[in-house]
């Protein structure tokens, strides 16, 4: 690029000697290095694919890809194998829903709590406390769906079994909740006074205020943290496999024990099937699943997102 | 009900506004006001940047309780109720004096929604499309909006975006308006059209504008308090009230100094 | 609060005839919202209490300076945790040092710089999705690329090689909380910087990045806690559960406390489940110290705001 | 005890109660170790001991399960690998394709012990039969109480539980009960950890359970193993009763792969005489299973000796006895 | 260079406008702009909001680049050279025209910082504290701020900080100043020290200034230009340039009907 076209102008003292060159060249060098962290993404993706694909591709050899999608049993360990994908996934989605009925509102009402109610001393330390929950190892949170939460919704569940989806699906939910609280409470936290200040003068109360001008106006950072909130608890391994129970079977029962496909992935992973057999490959056809499934999740919610972003400047 | 009858004043007086400090945590703003605001009058309220116009108005809507800290000491009645008594209702207050912003404000919903909001929670029983309606037509912004009710309230240009706070203080009938520079951000021809508005109101309402056209003042007000500020020891800024009277007297024969020497730089 | 009396004024106004709110019955709504909102906080913080006293009335007496200084062992009582703790630090450090530039060098070039194209599109829906592949995936392709293809860098089954692959496991929340961040920062600062003659470079680094700061830390903090806790993406990759010494940033051989954890839970007898509960307690206390030190720096940054 | 070749692992005996066996030696080098977490914890209580009689070596030992520790294994990443099943067809493929040879080495034994709760006064001993009954696939939604399994237990609902599908344990038990690996019903409830199926044994009066001897030892308070009747009485598990033979069919070995290569540095070879050392056995109790004995260690220890290279056990037809296949 | 000597124009004009129409993606926001921006003198834009005042205005330093869709067509040169061209650097180009803009938008950071900033990214060399106190006195902001010039510029008052703006803009001695409605959030006092200092900044400075008031058009400007919108058939507003002479011709004597009907609108 050649310098500036810009004639000199009378008042154009020595004291100013702006380096346009170089400060080009900084954010050239920016962008071009941001770009290519941006590509990391890129990159992890294809690596991804590329991990899954091939085992993806052994399995449908062995597997007719019709079985893998209309059998109703999932039992590639046992001597009658069979493969439907629609056992894991019927799981995922009842443990994510249970997680999802538990987070979302809890989350948000929680995010409301710091940034409207708490007062900014207490927020201080209510912030910070939830998200160390975040942090506590899902191993734990696993055992205390098991042997915590199970036991007591037994007392009100009839027929609830010790594994079982739905404390599995409650303490997912309630690991999820400061992903979801956190990142809600920014937003929220980020709405100008001057939309409050709009609101209450208007004889709003502070229920009003926040569910119909604040919430709004933070939806999309809302809604982003329901995103990663979703995917995790959709990727979430541990808690679902310890509580859960391991026992693939195609019900929305949340009462009994179900397998879900992550549950199914750790089991072989860390399991003792050889590696290359078709019951280890099955993992990657599983992961493969669940890779495309949460794309459309994403696509999904990328769309709406898109469809109710407000800017508010 | 506490209200003491003796502090109560007259029919003809809307706020009563006596030996008040207006305090941010322990930052005396303004200091010892003393005010009475007539009924179904205009009221405006000038003085230098920084002296502390806004504060003494958002106490009247109780808006100052959103500010940690903020506080004021002394007399503020309306209609001869303590403002800041406990059996008053900050909520209900507010839905009786609305307020127009120095910057627009507007809600990120729909334009329609940013005026049917307020309605509705304060339980609106008529036509819902003929109140935005009629609103937005009081603030001269039908026309340019009419098309795109759906559309955004952040969407229209910023003299538009303020058209559309005004609309929506009004849609709730208020007893009162404030205004606080309503009209920094709009053009002449707005401003002539919100100032017939305010003219309008004024039969009904009462009204105090803060502004810093001594023009709109001279011509919309009844009444001016002029504010300025001093330096205080600490190195802080505190605002006071210089004098209260009716515009025709601040402008042309103010008692104070500093009122002469305020209005006399002023424009035309 | 004591009862308010919504005719504390007179009535004058017409508007009477046409607003008849129920104000009581908005203040009860009210007042279970905010109860609900208190409830649901507390109950998330009751979890995190009932989880730590659990932990800690099982673990605190185990918790000593031999547990803290030891390698492990067959034997419960002299087992320690030495080895997984400095390999969770040095994979903090590690993941950290990567993920961080990484996510929000992506964010920043996705918020301020990639304008609204395809690319950008594409990027935006692959994060979002890979926010969503199980962290053991994470780990078969740790396994494929920083173990094997990058063996001479990595060194093979290291610290180094399971760090990058927790900071590719995090990215997409570094890189969703830095977006959120930046797009909450108002346009009129980026505008009057530039206008000053700076470059979008410029502005962004010195104005709106320290705005947006604050949410950058959250998310990073959220993510990092994320990967403290993970137990089977290191496993596939290599880690061990068994180093009896203390592991270094190439060196092969190298434990982590969700792996030492997971370990102890996992055997029969019941001593070990002890030290499984004190090796949560010290996994935590890593935890509480990584989040005070960010939340330090975002109470810091978070005094000035707009 | 059969020390090794090499001079440095020549050592006197039993220096301390603690550390059994051979010490203060000068072996130095580092050992990778990796594959199924039910040997785990005797690798690691060998590794432990090793390295504190040789203070140059160093040892890890990892958990990435057998299926995964061979995958590492012939890819060159670990010199052995604990497996608690025996090397599968595929797997010695993959060795091959690499040029690793391995030396399969059996170095404990595990009792796999069917459990029920203490209040369960009935089934004080089974037949392989009836557990069949319980656990064939068949059995899925139709045999759901105890009197279906055997006319004289009472009318209980019965309650299975049983490990992952994806164990070596799980295989080990469906080959034996059911006749192959991996014939199973599937409506019971599984837990890749036992610890968790232990927890559900004791919580529940009517349940029955299975697991690795270890976890029984650990809980033999509170849980009440079943006996078994593998055709020639009723028989408790317990280490002499492996030991000895008698408690069949459910004793099963567990195994070390070390590569042949490897077995050629002196520090590796160290590692695995100290593995075999019979005074060392008493490490292998400690974990909770059974060592090998008498008669098994010199057959093994011969193996490695003469570098007897392959699986023996893979080759080895369905009904031989860990002797027979060892002999060959 | 690029420039074609045909189309350059004399040394009085800093800005060239012809033929030019302003976009926002497919909506066409003003068109058919034709203007010559004298150098050296103050013009002013007026108009009815939303006729896109602002919107020309933003072209001139090319912050229309920030907006995605945003562009223009036809000729805008800046002392004969092409605004648009490729060889033309906007980071320069911002540097030498400074701008103002409509709500107040301080740096989050110190009353220094703010000032101090622009004059660090282009490589001042001088003392900056003497930089600082002079720029924040020609903004009559001094005496204000002097004993806080470490606290946050968003800890002053609205007025406050606009001025601040004002200072932070002429520090880096910009050779244009755009400003879009400075003065709507000033109180008069300072409004008339700003318009003292434009017309002081004006001996070196080419100055363009988007202005609701009608009086301070008239006062301060030599030229001026009026914009008015009509509506379009999609519903939407399209801004025009109606008549552009100088301010007496404007305000005394329009050519347009429609222009003589907004400036007879106006006030006192
Ligand atoms: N939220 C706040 N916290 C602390 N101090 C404040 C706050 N708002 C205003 N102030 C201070 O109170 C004083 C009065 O401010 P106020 O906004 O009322 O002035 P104003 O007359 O409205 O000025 P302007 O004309 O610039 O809007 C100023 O010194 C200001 O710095
Ligand atoms: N960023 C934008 N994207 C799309 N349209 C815009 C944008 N900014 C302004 N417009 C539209 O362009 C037109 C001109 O807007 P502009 O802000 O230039 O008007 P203005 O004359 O400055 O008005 P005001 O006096 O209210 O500031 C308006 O119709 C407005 O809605
Ligand atoms: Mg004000
Ligand atoms: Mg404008």
């Amino acid at each position: 690029m050649t310098t500036s076209q810009l004639p000199d102008s009378p008042q154009n003292s020595g004291l100013w000697q702006p380096n346009r060159q170089l400060s080009k060249s900084m954010e050239l060098l920016a962008k071009i290095v941001f770009g290519a962290f941006g590509l990391v993404s890129i990159a992890t993706t294809i690596g991804i694919v590329l991990t899954l694909i091939f085992e993806t591709f052994l399995f449908f050899q062995e597997v007719p890809i019709w079985n893998f999608l209309t059998d109703t049993q999932w039992t590639p360990l046992f001597t009658n194998s069979q493969y439907g994908i629609i056992v894991l996934i019927s799981a995922t989605f009842l443990t994510s829903f249970i997680a999802l009925i538990v987070a979302m509102p809890m989350g948000i009402l929680a995010a409301v709590c710091l940034s409207e109610y708490a007062p900014s001393g207490l927020r201080k330390w209510l912030k910070p406390a939830l998200e160390i929950l975040a942090g506590v190892p899902t191993v734990v949170f696993g055992y205390f769906a098991l042997f915590f939460v199970s036991p007591i919704l037994e007392t009100f569940v009839p027929g609830l079994r010790p594994f079982n989806g739905l404390s599995a699906g409650i303490v997912l939910g309630i690991a999820i909740l400061p992903t979801i609280a956190s990142l809600s409470e920014d937003a929220i936290y980020a709405v100008p006074q001057s939309l409050r200040q709009g609101s209450y003068a208007l004889g709003a109360t502070k229920r009003e205020t926040v569910t119909n001008v604040v919430l709004p106006a933070a939806l999309s950072g809302i809604v982003a943290s329901f995103i990663l909130g979703i995917a995790r608890a959709v990727g979430e391994t541990m808690i679902v496999t310890i509580a859960a129970g391991q026992n693939p079977r195609l019900t929305l029962d949340p009462r009994v024990p179900i397998q879900t496909m992550t549950s199914f992935i750790v089991q072989v992973a860390k399991g003792d099937a050889p590696t290359g057999s078709i019951e280890f490959i099955t993992i990657f056809a599983v992961g493969m699943t669940l890779f495309l499934i949460t794309l459309v999740l994403n696509a999904f919610s990328f769309w709406f997102v898109g469809r109710f972003r407000e800017k508010y400047e | 009900m506490q209200t003491n009858p003796s502090t109560a004043v007259g029919a003809g007086t809307t706020f009563h506004v006596a030996q008040a400090n207006y305090y941010y945590g322990s930052f005396l703003a303004v200091s010892n006001v003393n005010l009475d605001i007539p009924e179904r009058k205009i009221t405006a309220f000038i003085g230098p940047s920084g002296c502390g116009k806004s504060t003494v108005l958002r106490c009247f809507n109780r808006l100052n309780d959103l500010i940690p800290g903020a506080h004021v000491e002394g007399t503020i009645q309306y209609r001869g109720v303590d403002l800041y008594d406990k059996s008053v209702d900050a909520t209900e207050l507010r839905r009786r004096i609305g307020m127009v912003f120095q910057k627009p404000n507007p809600f990120p919903k729909s334009i329609y929604e940013n005026i049917a909001f307020g309605a509705r929670i304060n339980g609106y029983k008529g036509d819902m499309d003929e109140l935005v309606e009629r609103s937005l037509r009081k603030a001269a912004l039908w026309e340019e909006v009419k098309d795109k009710l759906k559309e955004s309230g952040l969407s229209i240009s910023g003299g538009q975006q303020q058209r559309l706070c005004i609309a929506r203080a009004i849609a709730i009938e208020p007893e009162v308006l404030l205004m606080d520079e309503p009209c920094s951000a709009l053009d002449p021809i707005s401003t002539l059209r919100v100032e017939d508005l305010m003219h309008e109101l004024k039969e009904q309402f009462t009204i105090v504008i803060v502004t810093h056209n001594m023009q709109q003042a001279s011509r919309v007000s009844d009444m001016t308090a002029f504010y300025n500020a001093q330096a205080t020891e600490k190195g802080g800024k505190q605002g006071y009230l210089v004098e209260y009277a009716p515009t025709q007297t601040i402008f042309n024969n103010p008692a104070q100094q500093a009122t002469q020497d305020y209005v006399s730089g002023r424009f035309g | 609060m004591t009862a308010t009396d919504p005719n504390a004024f007179s009535q004058s106004s017409s508007a009477e005839q046409h607003f008849s709110s129920d104000l009581s019955g908005r203040y009860r709504l009210d007042n279970i919202f905010r109860i609900a909102s208190w409830v649901a906080t507390v109950t998330a913080l009751v979890v995190l209490a009932f989880l730590l006293i659990d932990v800690l009335i099982d673990g605190i007496p185990r918790l000593d300076w031999q547990f803290i200084t030891s390698f492990p062992s067959r034997s419960a009582e002299r087992a320690g945790i030495l080895a997984p703790l400095v390999g969770t630090i040095w994979l903090l450090f590690v993941t950290a040092l990567f993920a961080f530039p990484i996510g929000v060098g992506a964010g920043i070039f996705l918020e301020e710089f990639a304008g609204d194209n395809l690319f950008a599109r594409i990027l935006e829906v692959n994060i979002g999705n890979l926010a969503a592949v199980p962290s053991i995936i994470y780990g078969l392709l740790g396994l494929a690329v920083f173990v094997r293809v990058f063996l001479p860098i990595t060194g093979g089954r290291t610290v180094f090689s399971a760090g990058l692959t927790l900071a590719l496991l995090i990215l997409p929340v570094i890189i969703v909380a830095t977006r959120e961040a930046l797009r909450a920062v108002p346009s009129s600062l980026r505008q009057a910087g530039m206008a000053l003659g700076a470059t979008r470079w410029q502005t962004v680094r010195e104005h709106v990045l320290p705005q947006a700061f604050p949410g950058i830390l959250t998310g990073t903090i959220l993510a990092l806690s994320r990967a403290i806790g993970e137990t089977a993406p290191l496993i596939v990759i290599g880690a061990q559960t068994f180093v009896p010494f203390v592991p270094s940033f190439r060196g092969t051989g190298f434990s982590a406390l969700p792996i030492q954890i997971f370990n102890w839970v996992g055997r029969p007898q019941a001593e070990f489940h002890v030290n499984a509960a004190a090796g949560i307690i010290v996994l935590m206390i890593v935890l509480v110290a990584m989040n005070a030190t960010a939340i330090y720096l975002r109470n810091r940054f978070q005094a000035e705001k707009m | 005890a059969g020390g090794g070749t090499d001079t440095s692992t020549e050592a006197p005996e039993g220096e301390t109660a603690e550390a059994p066996a051979e010490g203060g030696g000068d072996l130095s080098g580092s050992i990778a170790i990796d594959g199924s977490s039910t040997v785990f914890p005797v690798s690691e209580a060998m590794a432990e001991e090793f390295m504190a009689a040789n203070p140059g070596t160093q040892v890890t030992v990892g958990t990435s399960g057998t299926g995964g520790g061979f995958e590492k294994f012939c890819n060159g990443e670990t010199q052995v690998s604990n497996a608690s099943r025996i090397i599968e067809a595929d797997e010695i493929a993959a060795c091959e394709e690499a040029g690793i040879e391995f030396i399969e080495i059996p170095i404990a034994q595990d009792a796999l012990t069917v459990v029920v709760n203490p209040e369960n006064d009935w089934a004080e001993c089974m037949t392989i039969e009836q557990l069949s009954t319980m656990w064939a696939p068949e059995a899925q939604d139709t045999v759901t109480n105890w009197n279906q399994v055997d006319p004289s237990f009472p009318d209980a609902p019965l309650a299975l539980y049983g490990p992952g599908t994806d164990s070596g344990t799980f295989d080990y038990f469906t080959d034996v009960v059911n006749g192959e690996e991996g014939a199973s019903r599937g409506d019971y409830t599984s837990s890749e950890d036992d610890n968790v199926i232990v927890q559900g044994v004791v919580g529940d009066p009517n349940a029955i359970g299975y697991f690795g001897y270890a976890f029984f030892e650990a809980n033999s308070d509170s849980l009440k193993a079943v006996q078994i009747d593998g055709g020639e009485g009723c028989v408790s598990p317990s280490v002499e009763t492996v030991l000895d033979g008698s408690y069949t069919p459910f004793s099963r070995p567990l195994f070390i792969y070390v590569s042949a290569a490897a077995l050629e540095e002196p520090h590796v070879r160290g590692f695995v005489d100290f593995y075999l050392d019979a005074a060392n056995a008493s490490l292998v109790e400690e974990v909770g299973y059974v060592p090998l004995g008498d008669e098994l260690t010199p057959l093994v220890q011969a193996r490695v000796e003469n570098g007897t290279t392959g699986s023996a056990f893979a080759d080895a037809p369905e009904e031989a006895s860990i002797p027979e296949i060892l002999a060959q």
